[in-house]
């Protein structure tokens, strides 16, 4: 563990490649938040992809993981402000697990600012551009993901 | 209850580290890996873990079988031995004896290989032997 | 501090007269046996515990555990307990997995050197029956713990992309880890892990295995015993155990009737000195 | 399997001005999973649906839509799908236009980029949907309300008055509640015990009505509809079948234990105490001092009581009534008196020489006296003048904690409180409603409320459980609260359950219970789901190690499967 292994082919200039961001929102918020963008016609970048889901309660932390290591250079999970959801207190428990999440993410050196954890209500769909457009810049200046952690020696056998 | 754990080597390869299994009322029903083993070291890899498992598996082979047409068909050992006696005698008689070659195990302990390379070079005359651990 | 063999003298006794009163159908613990060599063994007759040993540290919570899943009913066992192995339990008790009414737990303190091997915080039981509490070692003061968990996050990721990068894909650490007890597994296929692809892939494998033992992890170490590449896997939980212990105050397997934070006690607000990031500061922190 | 149908909306060249639709569909149609491409041009306007939905009716097929966001026209088209008969599992809405077109109209090529992958997850999760089955309850038409207070006695009259069947449960030996224990009420000071008895008339008179003194609850369950409560009556165990159950339990007083030398010298009585002197006799005195907020709106019970001020007034001209020499003083830190009502009230009482002194809570009145209560020191807040006032009476206003049962009703029903032990209700919007369905709060055991906001309560959650009963039958799906928001339920796979009781645990509508498994006497346990209960949020699969929980319209699969097509 003494002899330290240049990483540098993974530092690649943010300029030459936009992060992979994926975004989780709730249906009732954050999806709401992404339409009012949408209907501004705010352009965004186009490197972000939205999986709508019921409540943030059902996003595994798992699922975050796989997103990860299906190469996602950054996940946005978007719920409702705490206190006002559909779901009686299930953004809270969720944010409890991917706050622990942050914090394992945080220790394998990924970083726990890869994994945004986000609450508002509906009718903030100019910070939905704004969360977006932060975290792309945030994302971008950090290293790829989808490196040697997940491909580089996997083989099928 | 009668739950005991026994102490034995790993089958699998011939590496051989140690492991415990946990007996219960005479079934094998788990592996642990023995920590005092000087091999092992209280390791196990997948195989070794996983050891326990085909011991009173229902798909294991547990007596000779014979294809006939596209189903296998129970038969006794001494059909079997004499079955598979006769057909290599009639494969060394019209292709000669270099025609047969052994493939042994890791698996198999060093009598039962030294066993199996004695079967055939001085049963078939050749030195047509190998084993899977020969890396 | 007392002798290793005046220990062994105490829980002889102490465990012989568990059986002897009926207290426990059979004791589960270390027996030296043929050649000298030690190995978990359930006693059931007073006379076999003179062969009872108390080292070397053995993790017994989890055959523990699958004997009682086996057991009769009416049997009680009396399992002989290091501190982690007694945070097992305690968490298995939790989580349904042992009936506490079926378990005698008699508590031995490790040694300080064997806290110091196991980088153990707490290394004695709760209810110490045998021996005396050592100091524990702080994990977050070994030079092994902060090379892989302090400093900037590219450095580590190199790092630990390099130890882990080492995984065989045993499933030791999955197999002896005594909180684990799910059948079917997550990391045994798809969609979680991809079937059929060794070395295992890095992330899913490992990040998903660390997560699910996140607010139930005690520390015990058996994973990272049973690891033949030498993964830290323990390393992988002191991150999430802090965050526990320092957001909520919570470490596992102290308490039967404390509850995981992670399950329990949601608020309507955000609680006061402890900020919740909003659309708008999310990005500030 | 060849089976899903993608219709592309264009919106009226909206969608294609930026993404190029051809690209799509020569993609589309050389997937294997898709059987057929269909452009249009508004299939919002075209009235289309239909159309689409009797295309797919029948066999597995499964239809996926690319158009609008669900905001915009998206989930009226799934609306109508889902009257054509395309249930939530076979169709699937990805949004092109508020989700791609218009935010990227700069980038057109990566706009597309991102339209195929979007509709690569949207095909993903349509392979793996399934469907969860909606469950039809037969509801038993009686309705049972535990309390019989000022809340309960409402409820239940407004109950029967519908023609409901009620059964009321009391603690007690008569009903009345907190009622019972004041001399009149406020503000129209007519004397409760008539309330009382009228209600004991209709109990006695109306078949309707079966009331049960004395009761002890042993046990409750099951769900909206079907709720099994077992119960002691006077020693009797008996059993409800009730529809719907209103709990108005109500709270109980603060004792003022420890505060202003309450019970070390005489004469320095709760607020109830004086009640209960009333209702013996006159109360003649010369000199009567009210102190409000006693152990209220302090650190550990930072609320605000809300009957205390109303009491105090309330009492204050009832002892001037009583003795027209007396001299009254209220000793307060504000007045809280709302609506027009008790502001007249307020006023009233001015107008008769009750006198307000305000006080800090930082320099709170002292007691004087040695046996009895002699002087009152107090620091007037407002003039800072230190007064020190005569009197032969101190009444200490207390305000209303939770009830002692509320804790073992909470568990029993599985209904959340707030922390200070009152039942919280599911959302501040529906203020009788819990989140259990078919479980109604109302009256002080969900806050502290005055004996006419409790009937108001009462009639509310009377009028909700009437709601609930007088159908026959409901569909588990109509429990949601909001529109469309429900779409299945949580199943748990038995088999590899392993029965540790996350999911029991992190529930927030109580819907999953743990059991044990049955056979061998083995020690394990086995989740069940309360289908009726489910809400399907999804924390329950979040927290489950090893996806035996899974909610089939958006499970595992389709959710893993989108995550992986996202940029594919």
């Amino acid at each position: 563990m003494a002899v330290e292994v240049s990483n540098n082919h993974k530092q690649q200039k943010a300029t030459e490649r936009t992060p992979r961001i994926l975004v989780f929102a709730c249906k009732w918020c954050g999806l709401i938040g992404a339409d009012g963008a949408g209907r501004k016609r705010e352009p965004l970048p186009p490197n972000f992809r939205v999986i709508p889901v019921e409540c943030v309660g059902s996003v595994e932390p798992d699922a975050v993981i796989r997103a990860f290591a299906d190469g996602m250079d950054g996940v946005i999970v978007m719920g409702c402000h705490l206190g006002g959801c559909r779901f009686n207190d299930a953004n809270h428990a969720a944010f409890k697990r991917l706050e622990l999440l942050r914090a394992l993410l945080e220790g394998v050196g990924i970083g726990r600012d890869r994994l945004l954890v986000t609450f508002g209500t509906a009718h903030e769909g100019h910070q939905f551009t704004d969360v977006l457009r932060n975290f792309t810049n945030l994302i971008a200046k950090k290293e790829s993901l989808d490196t040697s952690w997940t491909s580089s020696r996997a083989r099928m056998i | 209850m009668d739950c005991r754990f026994v102490r034995t080597t790993c089958p699998f390869c011939g590496t051989g580290c140690g492991m415990l299994l946990k007996v219960v009322d005479g079934r094998v029903v788990d592996t642990l890996p023995d920590r005092e083993s000087v091999v092992g070291r209280g390791h196990l890899c997948i195989k070794g873990w996983s050891a326990h498992e085909f011991v009173h598996h229902p798909d294991r082979l547990t007596h000779p079988l014979v294809k006939k047409g596209d189903s296998f068909e129970r038969i006794s050992w001494e059909e079997a031995i004499s079955l598979a006696a006769e057909k290599f005698r009639g494969i060394a008689e019209q292709y000669g004896n270099d025609a047969i070659g052994g493939f042994s195990s890791a698996k198999c302990t060093n009598e039962e290989n030294y066993l199996f390379q004695k079967l055939i070079r001085a049963g078939f005359q050749n030195n047509n032997v190998d084993h899977c651990a020969r890396l | 501090m007392k002798t290793q063999q005046a220990m062994i003298d105490q829980a002889k006794s102490l465990l012989k007269k568990l059986l002897e009163d009926g207290e426990a159908t059979a004791v589960f613990g270390l027996a030296r046996g043929m050649g000298g060599v030690t190995a978990p063994r359930i006693f059931t007759m007073p006379d076999e515990l003179d062969s009872l040993v108390l080292e070397p540290k053995w993790p017994l919570a989890k055959p523990a555990m699958e004997i009682l899943r086996t057991a009769p009913g009416g049997y009680r066992l009396a399992v002989v307990c290091r501190g982690c192995d007694e945070r097992a339990l305690v968490e298995l008790i939790k989580r349904n997995q042992v009936d506490a009414d079926a378990l005698v737990m008699v508590g031995v303190a490790c040694s300080g050197e064997q806290a110091s091997i196991c980088l153990c915080d707490r290394p004695y039981p709760s209810k110490l029956d045998i021996g005396e509490a050592a100091h524990g070692v702080d994990p977050f003061d070994d030079p092994g713990v902060k090379y892989l968990l302090e400093g900037d996050t590219h450095t580590r990721m190199g790092r630990w992309e390099r130890v882990l990068k080492r995984c065989v894909k045993c499933y030791g650490c999955r197999n002896s880890c005594p909180i684990c007890v799910c059948d079917p597994c997550k990391l045994e296929g798809e969609p979680w892990v991809r079937r059929g692809i060794i070395p295992t892939e890095i992330l899913s494998f490992h990040l998903i295995r660390a997560f699910h033992l996140a607010d139930t992890c005690v520390a015990c170490g058996a994973c990272q015993e049973a690891c033949p590449a030498g993964i830290p896997l323990v390393t992988l939980q002191h991150a999430m155990r802090r965050a526990l212990r320092e957001g909520f105050e919570y470490e596992a397997g102290l308490d039967v009737n404390e509850k995981t934070p992670v399950l329990f006690d949601f608020i309507q607000a955000p609680e006061k000195d402890r900020p919740i990031p909003d659309w708008i500061n999310t990005l500030r922190d | 399997m060849k089976n899903i149908t993608v219709f592309l909306c264009t919106c009226f060249d909206e969608i294609n001005r930026v993404v190029d639709y051809e690209r799509l569909c020569s993609h589309l149609s050389d997937d294997p999973r898709v059987a057929a491409v269909t452009v249009s041009r508004g299939l919002c306007v075209s009235g289309g649906a239909g159309e689409i939905g009797a295309s797919v009716k029948s066999g597995d097929g499964r239809v996926l839509i690319a158009a609008c966001s669900p905001l915009a026209r998206g989930d009226q088209v799934m609306r109508d799908l889902e009257r054509a008969g395309v249930p939530a599992f076979r169709r699937h809405l990805v949004d092109l236009r508020e989700g791609c077109a218009w935010i990227h109209g700069n980038n057109p090529a990566a706009a597309t980029e991102k339209a195929l992958d979007l509709l690569n997850m949207g095909l993903t999760a349509l392979e793996y949907k399934e469907p969860s089955a909606d469950v039809t309850l037969k509801i038993a038409d009686e309705v049972l309300v535990i309390g019989a207070g000022p809340a309960g006695m409402a409820a239940a009259t407004a109950l029967a008055r519908c023609g409901v069947d009620v059964r009321v449960l009391e603690r007690g030996a008569q009903p009345g509640g907190m009622l019972g224990l004041v001399s009149r009420s406020y503000p129209d000071n007519t004397d409760p015990s008539e309330k009382i008895a009228a209600f004991r008339d209709l109990a006695a008179s109306d078949p309707r009505i079966t009331f049960h003194s004395k009761v002890k609850i042993i046990s409750a369950r099951g769900y909206a509809g079907n709720f099994t409560v077992r119960f002691t009556a006077e020693g009797e165990e008996l059993q409800a079948h009730a529809g719907a159950v209103i709990i108005a339990t109500g709270g109980r007083v603060f004792p003022p234990k420890g505060y202003y030398r309450y019970g070390e010298v005489r004469e320095v009585v709760s607020q109830i105490e004086l009640e209960a002197r009333f209702r013996k006799g006159p109360v003649k005195k010369e000199n009567a001092v009210f102190i409000q907020c006693v152990g209220a709106r302090c650190e550990e019970r930072p609320y605000c009581s809300t009957i205390c001020c109303p009491a105090s007034i309330k009492n204050a001209m009832r002892i001037m009534d009583e003795n027209e020499n007396a001299r009254v003083w209220i000793l307060h830190r504000d007045i809280m008196m709302p609506g027009t009502t008790l502001e007249a009230y307020y006023k009233k009482a001015m107008e008769r020489g009750v006198r307000f002194i305000r006080y800090a809570e930082s320099d709170p009145p002292r007691i004087l006296g040695d046996e009895a209560v002699e002087t009152v020191e107090v620091r007037d807040d407002i003039t800072g003048d230190r007064r020190t006032i005569p009197a032969d009476l101190v009444v200490l206003s207390t305000p209303l904690i939770a009830g002692t049962d509320a804790e073992a009703i909470g568990d029993l029903f599985g209904i959340q409180r707030d922390s200070y032990g009152f039942f919280r209700e599911i959302y501040p919007l529906h203020p009788v409603e819990t989140r259990i369905d078919g479980v109604y709060i109302c009256g002080s055991a969900r806050w502290p409320v005055s004996s006419e906001q409790a009937m108001v309560q009462g009639e509310a959650a009377a009028m909700k459980a009437a709601a609930l009963v007088g159908r026959q039958t409901i569909r588990a799906s109509e429990f949601s609260r909001v529109p469309g928001a429900k779409f299945g339920h949580a199943r748990v796979n038995e088999d590899t359950c392993s029965g540790c009781g996350n999911c029991a645990a992190v529930c927030s509508f109580d819907a999953i219970r743990l059991q044990r498994r049955s056979g061998e006497g083995e020690f394990r346990m086995v989740s069940r789901v309360i289908k009726v209960r489910c809400k399907a949020c999804g924390n329950c699969l979040s927290v489950c190690p090893n996806g035996s929980m899974q909610m089939p319209e958006m499970n595992t699969k389709a959710l893993y499967g989108m995550v992986g097509k996202a940029f594919s």
